[in-house]
């Protein structure tokens, strides 16, 4: 199923990419330079998603007390770093062009760098406890506890006036850019969720394997679903 | 359970204050801090009086961070957390009163302190007053959202190194709206944003901040 | 009435008991034995509620301990290997603020009569931490004086560090304790006189 | 031979003991016996060379203890209620580090057959914090296999939370110790094999 | 005696890994320090530059401080300290080990991020090698000064606190001339007085505080 996944994010992606870089105009304010879009909002999109997602399974983990969920919370950490990583590089090369600065302490920037200390922190809280089950717990408390984090990611743009661009893309308005670019990103953000899916997943069954090699007997037992 | 908070909280007190070791390193620290800059930095007054208030929040937040391991770790090796957990008293009123004693030892004598501190740095009385309250607003904050971090880490090799990995996020944006609202009022700015912010984060984290923190003990003590 | 169902319980691959059965009704004690590391303080600290099972349930008077916890937790008293005691504090401080979050309000005059009945009148005003390892365990001990009204004791090997005449005074406690209808559950390496007539269960 | 003469010390105004003497030859067992809080310990760190004594000295080898420091030192192995081990490291290394400098380079292997001989196989490898009270004390008495080349041991309540087997375990190098020569002063509140031949000085 | 140096050394550094909490939080609170400060001051460059050398130089001895208290009170309440003394290697050899890892946990990751520090504000490459000098010169002299505090307050009531304010004379002057080195340089004064002086008290303090160090520990075992 992964390959599966696999295959769906490199076709989309390749597809994605010729869009941005081939089809859609040249930006007449920024020119070329707002080409990063099409890497920097699939990735930012992606890695406040990832992290919703992931709170939603360690939440179920620790009220549930299943398993298996807790490892899917575990899988998707390092992705979710991943695209948060992303997300600040291509802002910080795009700011230099348009705002004159690799980095400032904007609203949303300073959020975003938040969200990765915090998937850094929910992996190193995780790999400092040896007993998987009290990992299970105590990280996903950690990780209930930052999702206040992404809501003021989101909005940051609207609550305080910043130099961040605010929405584009909206669901009740209709769209202000050229639809070939709005195509490319959709696409590119496509893509990045089958890749995010397809890493998860090899990520999961490596975990459930590496679990129950240490803990064979477990399988029987009351917790996987 | 009024009773046992305030169990709780002179327990706290008493130890501090039979230890002294809390509060006096606190207020060494926050005073090592900022009356080594003007000493470091050379006494230009237009210089000092910018880095004022950034220099006693940067204080403020070592002097919580500095303290937050020992809220919970002392009481976890002695072996008299499980006897909150098993006192059937509701963890979160318990948990609410360490982190209360811990802002009393670590928070308050340096909101006490601050302004004495701001004079050093050539603050206006406007600025001393508003910094004051950004303190009186934000110290807490700094305690409770540390203490979820202490209480994660319990019982972990890495502890405290952690706890700092853990907490920054939660610290970082108390810092700047913290030093941001002084800062923005130097400039003539509204700060009313800011405050409001940072009252909103203290509701929230009085709120929910206990029961993180209750839960995370619990998960400790398996 | 503690009852026991099932109780399964492993540190990694380390399976500590599995399917464990028993009961301790009201007036009994039991011990429960087995060498170093075989799980007699995971055991106590399950049944306690400090820590949650792998499988099986704990049932106090017909209801499951962990849905009416804190019922339950009201109901026990726990004494771990570690005693609970600041160091920086004296005994008697440490007992006059420990008692009341424990439900019992003793006035200072009965915390200081019962620290001299165990024989610490000399050093109860010292910090804990200026103590002997047998004076330390007497000021944690002391605390059962005031714990009748919880009437589950589960006590993780009580006689470390004692010498003879405390260890004959805290068998005398646990009788009363029992013959006045408390329940115990508790470990020891060594075998003493409460231990005779205690039904135990053994995790080796 | 170790010889104790006029030994006098007092913790404030509780004096401990006054014009203590006596002496332990070798192959001889020496047991300190008193009530809690009798100075036991405080005598054992005192003959160790820990604290200093307020009275009275120490002879070892007919050369007070204190003048001829460095060699005394390095006859004495010593236990104390504490177990000396860093709970951050496991106990394969605690000894690796800890061994070297008492004086004794064991190999690898020889510390990891110490350790797998003591019942602790298969936590040998964990961070002692995460073991057993009596685990931990295993690991600590796991010392005494290495250090023969240090003739007076002075081990305070060394069998503190072991079971059976380690019990016996203990008594067995404890005995071989003295048959072999060497020197033996220790505490217990129990009655075990060891203590019958032993001599006995009560501080009541 | 040689062997038994590399022996604790070992130890301490091999527990420092394991712990990862020495290490990583000496450095997480020198880069808090010192990176929040052009977050709560501003990102004015000309300010930025000017107490440049001071925060770094505040923030070598927080760290210093911090971990201080840790160099013997763990090996006291473990009881691995007595250890040290009835090995029969000489204390003072044992003591300098003890000594010498603390300044490669604290000392030396501060010395080798400064650099990465100063560039933040903006010093020029000339103030950088020499806020390094002072730098390698000086926390020696803050690890060694320090221990005697540690060692003095073993054991005793208000150990932390206590041992902030015996240390604190002997940490001033050299902050005062390490900070003040880089200083006179930016003002273009002669500098070889400030250095002079640090390297007389590293030098006095090597020779001398592991004895002092030594006979505070045995006090403290008694
Ligand atoms: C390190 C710097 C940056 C960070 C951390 C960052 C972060 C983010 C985040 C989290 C989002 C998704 C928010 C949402 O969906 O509403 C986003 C979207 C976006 N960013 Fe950035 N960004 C950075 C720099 C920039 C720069 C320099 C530009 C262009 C001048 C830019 C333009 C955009 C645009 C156009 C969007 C899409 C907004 C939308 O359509 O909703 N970003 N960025
Ligand atoms: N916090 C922990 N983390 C991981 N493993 C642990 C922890 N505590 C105990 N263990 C392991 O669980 C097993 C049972 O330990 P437990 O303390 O219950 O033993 P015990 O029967 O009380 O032994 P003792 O007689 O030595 O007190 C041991 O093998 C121990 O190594
Ligand atoms: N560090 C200290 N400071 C002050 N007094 C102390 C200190 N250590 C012990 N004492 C006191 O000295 C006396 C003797 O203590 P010691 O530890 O030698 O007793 P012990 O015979 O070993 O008792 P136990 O059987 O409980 O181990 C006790 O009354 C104790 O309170
Ligand atoms: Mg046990
Ligand atoms: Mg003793």
């Amino acid at each position: 199923m992964a390959v599966f996944f696999f295959l769906l994010a490199s076709i989309l992606t390749v597809w994605g990419l010729y869009v941005g870089f081939f089809v859609a105009p040249t930006d007449f304010q920024q020119g070329e330079s707002y080409r990063i879009i099409f890497i920097h909002v699939p990735a930012a999109w992606m890695s406040m998603l990832i992290y919703l997602i992931m709170s939603f399974w360690a939440a179920i983990g620790l009220i549930m007390n299943t398993r298996l969920s807790s490892m899917m919370a575990h899988a998707l950490a390092p992705t979710g770093a991943l695209m948060t990583f992303i997300a600040l590089w291509t802002g910080a090369f795009w700011g230099r062009p348009t705002w004159g600065a690799w980095w400032v302490w904007d609203a949303r920037l300073t959020s975003e760098l938040i969200l990765l200390f915090l998937y850094i922190g929910y992996m190193a809280l995780r790999a400092s406890i040896e007993d998987p089950r009290r990992a299970d717990r105590a990280s996903a408390i950690l990780a209930l506890v930052g999702i206040v984090n992404v809501p003021i990611i989101y909005f940051s743009v609207q609550w305080w006036n910043t130099l961040h661009q605010g929405a584009s893309v909206s669901l009740t308005k209709s769209p202000s850019m050229a639809t070939s670019m709005l195509t490319g990103m959709l696409v590119m953000a496509l893509a990045f969720w089958m890749y995010s899916i397809a890493v998860s997943l090899i990520r999961v069954r490596r975990i459930i394997r590496d679990r129950e090699a240490n803990a064979a007997w477990l399988s029987d037992s009351s917790g996987v679903q | 359970m009024y009773k046992a908070f305030i169990f709780i909280l002179r327990k706290e007190l008493l130890l501090a204050l039979r230890q002294k070791t809390d509060v006096v390193t606190v207020l060494f620290f926050f005073l090592i801090v900022s009356s080594l800059f003007p000493f470091a930095v050379g006494p230009d007054l237009n210089t000092l009086k910018i880095i004022g208030p950034g220099v006693v929040w940067v204080g403020a937040l070592l002097c919580s961070l500095l303290a937050l391991h020992r809220v919970f770790e002392t009481d976890f090796s002695d072996g008299s957390l499980e006897y909150l957990v098993l006192s059937g008293e509701p963890l979160t009123v318990l948990v609410l009163a360490k982190i209360g004693s811990h802002w009393l030892i670590t928070g308050l004598p340096v909101v006490i302190v601050a302004p004495l501190i701001g004079l050093q740095f050539g603050l206006s009385a406007g600025s001393l007053s508003l910094l004051l309250i950004t303190l009186l607003l934000g110290t807490p904050v700094l305690s409770l959202m540390g203490s979820i971090g202490a209480a994660l880490t319990l019982g972990v090799r890495g502890g405290a190194a952690l706890t700092s990995i853990l907490i920054l996020p939660f610290y970082v944006p108390v810092l700047i709206f913290g030093a941001g609202a002084v800062v923005a009022d130097l400039q003539g700015l509204s700060i009313e944003g800011h405050l409001s912010i940072l009252i909103a984060m203290l509701c929230l984290s009085v709120a929910l901040v206990p029961i993180a923190v209750a839960n995370a003990i619990k998960i400790a003590l398996e | 009435m503690l009852e026991i169902q099932n109780l399964g319980f492993a540190r990694g691959k380390n399976v500590l008991f599995e399917n464990l059965n028993f009961s301790v009704k009201a007036g009994e004690a039991f011990r429960v034995t087995g060498s170093n590391g075989s799980g007699k303080t995971t055991l106590l600290r399950i049944v306690s509620g400090l820590c949650r099972p792998d499988n099986g349930v704990v049932i106090w008077d017909r209801d499951l301990a962990r849905k009416n916890n804190s019922e339950f937790v009201k109901s026990v008293n726990f004494l771990g290997h570690d005693d609970g005691l600041k160091k920086q504090l004296t005994a008697t401080e440490n007992l006059k603020l420990m008692l009341p979050l424990l439900g019992a309000s003793p006035s200072d005059r009965d915390v200081e009569s019962a620290l001299d009945a165990a024989g610490l009148e000399a050093v109860k005003h010292k910090p804990v931490m200026h103590m002997s390892a047998g004076q330390k365990r007497r000021v944690a001990l002391t605390r059962l004086d005031f714990m009748n009204h919880r009437v589950l004791w589960i006590l993780d090997e009580p006689f470390t560090s004692l010498d003879v005449t405390a260890i004959s005074g805290l068998v005398l406690k646990l009788r009363k304790h029992i013959d006045s209808g408390g329940l115990l559950i508790f470990t020891t390496h060594q075998d003493f006189d409460v231990v005779s007539e205690a039904l135990s269960l053994s995790l080796d």
